[in-house]
């Protein structure tokens, strides 16, 4: 295991206290525990606040996106693995401005469950909280069952749109209808090229073969949908492209932002590759790409292999998708 | 019989040492169909639970359990963890105030716990979780008491129903949590959730 | 080779066609020669223009830092190679807005003949041109020696300093000297803990043993100066650290910025806990950090491991560095 | 004897079978201590010299060696295929506006070349590079075509010395470019660019 890191049991909090110690203008820790971090100007009286959160290992999900035009707090697990129900709880009364508060997040069942469970603490403090399960990836469910679905990179556009919203003084309500608007608008899917150890594991949950890919795998290696032999950066682009276009609600003359995201190890160079001929494919079907976004915007640590999502755009999403934000993770200017 | 804080108290001390000695056993079930970390967090967050008790200068079983599904929760926020952590704050609200409960009471408590599981999990019986374990046993528990056993014999009933329903998991489809992700590859493991909810009424038989 | 690409020989190509595609607001190519990209609003009357360039597989660097407040155009070459002196000549005269066009690029033999000879090209043509060789990596040749010092991830704080100034519509000179002070206050040094490999050579170009790591190799994997064990965080935050600080012009008492890098496969978690101890080290000897950075600023691939970048600020180094700079790979408010 | 454009074109015909030939070798030698691309950057870059000379429609020397110094530039921009282009530009500045050339012009031009590597690169004399077998072979042929000899002479002469330049070079110590990174580790290896050069002089002695 080729890691460098001090002790695998101090991987998570380690990298925590690396990440407060660099930004201290930006983030801060709620009391301290290392494991509840909010933006440093957290509460902000008259927005509605976001809390996310979930396990380590996917920089810059989930902390990365706890800033202007963002999210607001997170609660951070260990490597793979949900916070606790009071952590978020503790979250989420750092960070409410009495304007109430979204739960948005990645749909598993530990987030899930603590989440609920912390919305039920924060209801007795009557903190209004509703909750969104980001489940964009449309290799983890068929079509149908599409709440099973897992949530991948399209965690970081629900995060845009839904903070930009925030931001704009919007309530809790509307911020919900906008966030889910773009969730009904968003699918994504991967390939893994090779899997990542979890320092505390110190070994491969599994293995993929010199000359494999898989389509499909999820982000902390759940099994995907193909086992198959390496394929082309084009062959790669048409399945993930031509499986999103299919499940989702996408037409010629539609205008769409994309993102294509790298898992860890794979180069930039790579992604670019890729992205030549997604956009290829769209244009070919008249769907035009509004803002495309290319880097590691979830990951899963070393994890070699990428994702590809895409959002379908209205007016006040695009809006929304171009507003400013900044975090130490991720920076935009007004598009 | 009447059950104090003390003997709950008993109880979680003993099946914190049951989740400890068969920490590998529920790692290597979790290994199949999960991420592996079952035995690890099960220890961990029994532990915790039956420190937080020790620590409790409460003798009001609501109180104390309250603290402790914090306990679990903070030690254990996997799906596991939560799920027992929801167990424990329906256990507290059940006990509420109460410094001794009856036969009757602790039966209401459990079902209390199985129903906490599932309103914070959604999961059915034959979903492969847990419940294939809990609520069998509870239903036993409870008919057991009811036709007028001893609780010790109820529990050893429900320990059986548990036992039972754990094995009968390896026929089902896991339909939720990471087991859901191997779909029709579920088939044929036992549930790690179910094994856990067998060696929690085993261990409250051989507690009490 | 795990590599998700088409064919090896269009890596470089075909990865600028995809960030074409991606970014038609910001970038645009010299003709047709996708190896040549500026800005999409060069030339810029009246401002002294950036012109930098050198081998693809360093991305961000060096097309990465082509954007505002930043550098106007960039010739690119294939993977690990020098592009021609005609790419860069034509460059040049893309975005000469008349105040003259500062080189500024990393100190690589093949890249300073090609600038060089781009740069007597450009003078028949009356451009004026100024010539900056980034020259950070302290690892790559003895103090005394520094001329002959490769340039790392510290590029871009040269290409941050340079560009805020340029920006500023100081005149070549002016830009000159200041990006030339911020130079002499920078020091870099990195570990590798695995090779990378060329797309054409298909096989890596040296080895690293399961356990071992390189300290001070280079960014095309360049031999450092140690092969040793793989070290914890702590002991490479050490190594780096305390030999930047012996080489270079710093004192208790000095304002910092620092940039903990990213080689390619190594997770953006691991990165911060080496900069938890970096921090530590410098608070102890009363440096004070004004800013960090921390992530993919030059890479090689796939290569694992990172660098360690500290610059040290004055006044004016201060004010330029927290100027808002945009590209489609680097973005930063006014800090 | 008179040399025309056709003569140099001949010649730089000849340089890029010879390139190519040698293309493994190359290879081989630039992998030891650089990057190992030598062999084919050489081919390429002087297949565009002879590209560029076959267009050329020019008679003058001067601009055919100028536009062929570019296309080796632009085909070959590394270490080795800049160098070769400054020295194709400065053939051409010698060259400039003449249709046909003098053995001591021919020798002129030569002499420019190697300026030409020097001024680019600023390396010197034993800092093991493609000037260990250049300098030496064009210092015999000056010395030969002063001494009245025939330009196939001096050009023999002007090859050995170039052969000895280049085995020369694993005695000493790389200062330049990527084999300057091995250090002390450099020697005991010959350069991979003074084998260029070599092959050059080689090459000009048999296609003359
Ligand atoms: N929604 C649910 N309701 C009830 N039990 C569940 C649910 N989801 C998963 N489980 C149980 O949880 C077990 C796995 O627990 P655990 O190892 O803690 O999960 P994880 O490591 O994925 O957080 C499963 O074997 C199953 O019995
Ligand atoms: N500054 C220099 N001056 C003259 N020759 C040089 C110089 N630097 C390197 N060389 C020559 O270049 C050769 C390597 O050429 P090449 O393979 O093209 O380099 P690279 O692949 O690193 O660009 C060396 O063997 C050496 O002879
Ligand atoms: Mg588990
Ligand atoms: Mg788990
Ligand atoms: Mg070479
Ligand atoms: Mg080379």
């Amino acid at each position: 295991m080729k890691k460098i890191m001090n002790r695998p049991d101090r991987f998570a909090n380690e990298t925590l206290e690396g990440i407060l110690r660099a930004h201290p203008r930006d983030l801060k820790a709620v009391g301290d525990d290392l494991r509840e971090i909010v933006r440093a100007n957290a509460p902000q009286q008259g927005k509605v606040a976001i809390a996310t959160g979930g396990g380590s290992g996917h920089l810059p999900v989930f902390l990365g996106y706890v800033g202007e035009g963002l999210a607001d707090g997170v609660a951070v697990g260990d490597v793979f693995n949900s916070p606790s129900a009071q952590q978020m709880y503790n979250v989420t009364r750092a960070i409410d401005g009495g304007k109430g508060v979204l739960y948005l997040y990645g749909n598993y069942g530990g987030d899930v469950m603590n989440f609920d469970m912390a919305a039920e603490l924060a209801s007795m403090d009557d903190i209004r909280v509703e909750s969104i399960r980001v489940a964009d990836d449309v290799a983890s469910s068929p079509k149908g069952e599409e709440d099973k679905r897992r949530g991948v990179a399209g965690l970081f556009f629900a995060y845009k749109i839904a903070g930009a919203k925030a931001e704009t003084g919007a309530e809790l309500d509307e911020v919900v209808v906008v966030t889910n608007r773009a969730l009904a608008n968003l699918r994504s899917m991967g390939v893994a090229l090779s899997p990542c150890i979890i320092p505390q594991v110190g070994k491969p949950g599994f293995t993929i073969g010199d000359d494999e890919m898989e389509i499909g795998m999820g982000i902390h290696g759940e099994p995907g949908i193909d086992r198959t032999k390496l394929q082309t950066a084009d062959q790669i682009a048409e399945t993930l492209t031509r499986t999103i276009l299919e499940d989702g609600p996408y037409e010629s003359g539609d205008e769409v932002a994309v993102l294509v995201n790298g898992l860890g190890a794979t180069p930039q160079e790579e992604l670019y590759i890729v992205y030549r001929k997604v956009d290829e494919i769209l244009k070919e079907k008249g769907i035009n790409v509004y803002h495309t976004y290319v880097g590691e915007f979830a990951t899963s640590m070393e994890m070699a292999g990428m994702s590809l999502s895409i959002l379908k755009l209205d007016d006040e999403l695009k809006a929304l998708l171009s507003a400013p934000a900044y975090s130490p993770f991720f920076s935009q200017p007004q598009l | 019989m009447t059950i104090t804080f003390e003997t709950i108290r008993y109880q979680f001390e003993h099946l914190s040492s049951v989740m400890n000695e068969n920490k590998d056993f529920l790692i290597e079930l979790d290994s199949a169909i999960g991420d592996g970390d079952l035995g690890l967090t099960m220890s961990a967050g029994f532990a915790a639970v039956v420190e937080s008790m020790n620590k409790a200068a409460e003798t009001d079983i609501g109180r104390a359990l309250m603290q402790a599904g914090m306990a679990m929760n903070n030690a254990a926020p996997s799906t596991m963890g939560t799920l027992i952590a929801s167990a424990l704050l329906r256990m507290a609200q059940a006990t509420k105030g109460k410094k001794a409960i009856s036969d009757v009471e602790y039966v209401e408590m459990c079902k209390a716990a199985v129903a906490g599981i599932q309103d914070r999990g959604k999961a059915d019986v034959g979903d492969k979780t847990i419940l294939d374990a809990l609520v069998p046993a509870t239903r036993a528990l409870e008919e057991a008491v009811e036709s007028g056993a001893s609780l010790q014999d109820s529990l050893e009933k429900a320990a059986s129903a548990a036992e039972e329903g754990f094995d009968r998991t390896s026929t089902l489809v896991s339909k939720h949590g990471r087991g859901h992700y191997y779909g029709e590859k579920s088939k044929g493991h036992k549930d790690p959730g179910a094994a856990v909810g067998m060696l929690i009424f085993k261990g409250l038989r051989d507690s009490l």
